[in-house]
C-alpha cells in the first residue's frame, strides 16, 4: 500500500450564495482552518497551489494575491485549472510536487467567488466553456450538456425522470445534516418532479447551486505526516484522464469514459477494486452525473446504477454511500474549491469525524471530481 | 477571416478551416479528412492529430445520419436569450458525428433517440450561416 | 548530478505581431515540430500541461481544446497559470509528476494570441494584472512597476539609460539572426535613447515586444530518454521562488528578492555556482530586468550588473552570453509560450544546434523566467 | 460594500475592511494593526498573515514618510486614458510602505527618490476617495 503522502489538514469556508467579503477574506477562512487542522505554521508550507477557474474572477493570476495575504511568500505558488475539476488536480500536483522530493508540505487552495461578477458577465462566460469554434456558436451551456448525456442513459438503459429525483432528495438529506452547505432544505420526489425545466429532461432539482466558497487541504511527505499528525489521511490512489470537449468525439454518450479511465488507474494504483469502497464523494453537479458515476466507478455494472440508487445502496447504512455531505447538488459547487471539499468530506469520514454525517467505520474512501461535461476527470483513493 | 460568418454567434474569426464557411455559403456541410492517414473529421481541422500531417481534404457529411441524443433548452446563454427554447443533439453520420441544433420543422413529439435526421444549411435572419437538422423527408 | 528527467525535444512556432489562424492551429505547429523533434508519437505522452495566462484567451479552459486538437486524449491535461513565468513552472510541474512516476514523458505546451483580443480588451486586463484591491485603482501597468525598479537601480548604483539602451542594441543584434523572432531589425543606441518616454526612465524600445506563439518541450524520465534521444538535456537544478504582488512588501526594488531565492534552490539542486553556466537566457522583459537578472542570478555583484553589460561579456564570446536569441525584446513575450521557448533555446544551445546564435561548446546553461513584475520566478540549470 | 468608492477606478466592493474608506472620507489614511501579534499591515488586511488571528485595530499611517521610488507614466490601463501623464510612486513610512500617486503639487523636477512626503486624502471630481503623496510643507 502506498503511503507516500498524506493530507493532514483541511478546511472549508460555509458554501454561501454570496460571500460578504473579498476573495482573500474568503480563502484565508479555509486556510486558517486547514492549518490549525494540521497543527503547523504557514512557514512550514513549502509551496501553495491555487485552484480555479479565473475567468470569474476580477484579479488576474490570483495565486500572488492569495499567497501574499495567507503569509506563503516567497514560497512558489502557481495557478491550476480544470474547471470545476481543478481542485483534485491540485491535489495531483501536490502529491507530484512532494513525492518528487521538491517540498515536504504543499498547500492546495480552492476559491470561487461566483458573485464577484454580474449575472450578465456570467452567461457570457458560461457559452464559452465548449468549443468555442463548433459548439459555443449553437448556445450550449452545463445542463444542456449533461441533458444530453441524461437522454442517452434514458434511451439505452430504461433510466427515468423519478430515477433523478431521487438522486435528489438523497443530496437534500443530507445537505440538512451539512452546516457548510449552501442548500439546507430537504426536497421531495414530487418537488423535484413538477419543478420548471432547464433543459429537458433536466430540471431545476437536478442542478446543483452556485456558490461562493473556499477550500484548502495540507498535503505533507511521509516523514512529516508521521511527525505532524495523529490521523494522516493517505493517498492511496490517483487517476486522471480527459475526453474530447467536443461531443462528437466521445464514442458514447451513456457514460463518461473519462471517469472509467481515471477510475481504473486509481484502483490499480492502490491495489483496490470497488468494492473495497467504504465511502465516496462523486461530481453530482447534476443528478445524472452521481448515476452516471455509480457504473463508471464500478460500483455498479453499466445501466444498473438505478438498482443501486432504488435499494437505497448509496445511503448511510448500504453498501457504497456516496455524497453523504450533500454533494454538490445541496451542498453547493464553488467551482475550483469543489474538490478541495469533496476531498475533506473524505477525510473527516476517515477520521471518523464527519457528525452526524459520519458512515460508521469508513476506512477508506473515493472522490471522483469532473471538469466541465466529462472534459477532465480525476479519480483519487484515500484511506486511513 | 471569414469563420465569423459561422452560427447564431461567433467567437472566433480565423481559422485555417475558415473555408467551411464558404461551402456552407454553396448549402453543403463538410468534414476534413488527412491526405496522409486518411483519418476523417468532424469538426473540421487544418493539421491531422494522427499522423501530425496538414494537408487535408474537404469531405461532404453524408444525407443520412441517426440521432444519438437532445435536448430542448429553456434557459441560454448571453446571446443565445431570443432563441430559447430550442433543441440541441448529436448525429450520428456514420465516420462522423455532428453537433449542432435541430430545425424547428422537427416537431417535439415526434424526436427520438435513433430516428433518422440529415443535415440542412441555413442563412439566419441576421445573415449568419449555420446548419440544423431536419427528417430525412424534409424539402429545403 | 541529476539526471533524472530530461528535455528530448522542443518546438516553437515563429513569434508574429498577428498569427492567421486560430490557437490550436498555432499550438499544432509547436507541438508538432517538438514530437518530430523528439522522434515520438503523441500516444506516448503521457499528459499535458498547457500553460497560457487564460485572461488573453477567449476559449475557457483551454487544456481541453488543446488536448483534442493534438490527439493527447485521453491522457490527463490540465492549464497551468503563472502569468509570464507559466512555461517554467510547467516544467516543474512535469519534472514532478514524471519523477513522483506518474508519468513516463510529458508535454509542456505554451501559448498566447494576444491579438485574439480587441487592444480596449488587452488595456482592461493589463489594469488587473496589479492588485486589483490597492494597486490597480491607481493605473498601473507593467512599464511603470519595471520603470520603479530602474529607478531605484539608478539611484542607488548610479546606472543609467544610456546602459539600458545597450541592453537592447545587444537584444537586436541576436534578434536579428533569429528567426522565430517577431522584431528582426537592429536598432542602435542612439534610437533606443531618442524614442517616446512609456513611464520614464523606461521608453519604447526598453519594452518587449507583444507577440501570438506557441512554444512545446517534451520531457521524458531518464530510462525513456536514453532509449529515445541522442542528445538529451538533463534539468539539472529546479528554483522557484514568489514575492508579494504589491510593491508594499518588497524590502527593496534595486533587485528582484524572488529571483535570488530561486536561484539559489537551483544552484544548490545543481551543486553548481553562476560560474559554471555557458550561456543563459533571462527575462528581459524590459531591458532594465536583464540588468536586474545579472545581479540577482550572481552573474555579478549587486549594482556591478552594468560592468559585465559594458565590458560585453554578456554577448557571444563573453564570459556569460545572456538571451543571445533576442530575448523577449526582440523575440517577443507571446506570455505563456515564453518559458518554453527560454528552454528551446538552452536545449538548442546545448545541442550546439543553435545556429548563427550558438556559444561555442556550451554545456550548462541557465533559463531564468519571471512572472508579473517579481511576483513569480522560476529558474532551472539545464546540462547535457 | 463601500469599497468601491477607493481609487480613480474600482474593481472590489465587497472587503472586511471597508472602514478604510470610512477613515479617508474623514481624511485619514489609515493601516491596520494585528492586535493578536502586533503586526502591521498597509495594504489594510482583516487577518493576519502572522499569527491567523482576524482582530485587527485601525492606525495611522505617520506624517513623514521617504519616496522609495516612483515614474511618470505616459500610458495607462482602460479607464485612466484621461489621467496621463501622472506619477506612480512608492513611499516608506517607517513600518510601512504605502502605493500611490504623487500629487500633482510636486514639481517634476524636484522629484528625487529619498526625499520627504506625506499621505494627503483627495476626494476626486467623480466623488471617488484616493489619497496622493504631497511634499511635507503642503498645506491642505
Ligand atoms: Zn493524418
Ligand atoms: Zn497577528
Amino acid at each position: 500500500m502506498n503511503k507516500d503522502v498524506a493530507i493532514i489538514g483541511v478546511g472549508q469556508t460555509a458554501f454561501v450564495r454570496s460571500y460578504p467579503g473579498a476573495v482573500r477574506e474568503m480563502v484565508f477562512e479555509a486556510f486558517a482552518e486547514a492549518v490549525r487542522d494540521a497543527g503547523i505554521t504557514p512557514r512550514e508550507i513549502g509551496a501553495s497551489l491555487v485552484c480555479s477557474a479565473p475567468e470569474y474572477d476580477k484579479q488576474r493570476s490570483p495565486a500572488g494575491m492569495v499567497a501574499e495575504y495567507l503569509g506563503l511568500n516567497p514560497q512558489p505558488t502557481f495557478v491550476l485549472e480544470n474547471i470545476c475539476a481543478s481542485g483534485t488536480t491540485g491535489v495531483r500536483v501536490a502529491y507530484s510536487l512532494i513525492k518528487a522530493g521538491l517540498h515536504d508540505i504543499v498547500a492546495v487552495i480552492g476559491f470561487q467567488k461566483m458573485s464577484e461578477l454580474s449575472s450578465a458577465e456570467s452567461q457570457e462566460r458560461m457559452g464559452r466553456g465548449a468549443d468555442i469554434m463548433w459548439e459555443a456558436p449553437f448556445g450550449t451551456m452545463m445542463p444542456a450538456y449533461y441533458a444530453m448525456h441524461a437522454r442517452a442513459h434514458f434511451a439505452k438503459y430504461g433510466t427515468t425522470e423519478e430515477d433523478l429525483a431521487l438522486v435528489r432528495v438523497k443530496a437534500s438529506r443530507y445537505g440538512a445534516l451539512n452546516d457548510r452547505a449552501v442548500f439546507r432544505k430537504e426536497v421531495t420526489k414530487e418537488q423535484c418532479l413538477s419543478a420548471g425545466v432547464v433543459a429537458s429532461p433536466l430540471k431545476v432539482y437536478d442542478c446543483c447551486a452556485n456558490a461562493d466558497g473556499a477550500s484548502c487541504l495540507i498535503l505533507a511527505n511521509a516523514v512529516r505526516a508521521k511527525e505532524i499528525s495523529e490521523k494522516p489521511v493517505w493517498i492511496l490512489g490517483l487517476g486522471a484522464a480527459s475526453a474530447s470537449m467536443n461531443l462528437t468525439g466521445r464514442d458514447s454518450l451513456e457514460g463518461l469514459e473519462v471517469t472509467r479511465l481515471a477510475a481504473r488507474e486509481a484502483y490499480q494504483m492502490a491495489g483496490l477494486s470497488p468494492r473495497d469502497i467504504d465511502v465516496a464523494e462523486v461530481h453530482d453537479c447534476f443528478t445524472i452525473a452521481e448515476l452516471l458515476a455509480y457504473e463508471d466507478l464500478g460500483f455498479a455494472e453499466p445501466g444498473k446504477g438505478t438498482d443501486l440508487l432504488r435499494a437505497g445502496e448509496t445511503q448511510i447504512g448500504g453498501r457504497i454511500p456516496v455524497n453523504v455531505d450533500g454533494g454538490l447538488l445541496s451542498k453547493g459547487h464553488p467551482i475550483g474549491a469543489t474538490g478541495g471539499s469533496q476531498v475533506r468530506t473524505i477525510v473527516l469520514q476517515l477520521r471518523g469525524e464527519a457528525g452526524p454525517m459520519q458512515v460508521p467505520g469508513a476506512e477508506v474512501g473515493l472522490v471522483q471530481n469532473i471538469g466541465g461535461v466529462g472534459i477532465y476527470s480525476n479519480v483519487i483513493i484515500l484511506g486511513r | 477571416m471569414g469563420f465569423e460568418k459561422f452560427g447564431h454567434k461567433s467567437y472566433t474569426a480565423l481559422t485555417k478551416v475558415a473555408g467551411f464557411v464558404d461551402r456552407l455559403v454553396q448549402g453543403e456541410l463538410f468534414a476534413t479528412r488527412c491526405s496522409g492517414c486518411g483519418r476523417i473529421y468532424f469538426p473540421p481541422r487544418a493539421d491531422c492529430a494522427g499522423c501530425l500531417g496538414s494537408a487535408m481534404q474537404w469531405e461532404k457529411i453524408p444525407e443520412k445520419g441517426k440521432l444519438v441524443s437532445f435536448t430542448r433548452v429553456n434557459y441560454a446563454p448571453a446571446g443565445f436569450e431570443a432563441d430559447v427554447p430550442y433543441t440541441l443533439a448529436l448525429v450520428d453520420f456514420g465516420e462522423v458525428k455532428v453537433f449542432g441544433r435541430l430545425g424547428s420543422t422537427v416537431a417535439e413529439d415526434e424526436i427520438k433517440v435513433g430516428m433518422e435526421l440529415k443535415p440542412l444549411v441555413v442563412t439566419l435572419p441576421d445573415g449568419q450561416l449555420t446548419y440544423e437538422f431536419v427528417l430525412g423527408n424534409h424539402k429545403a
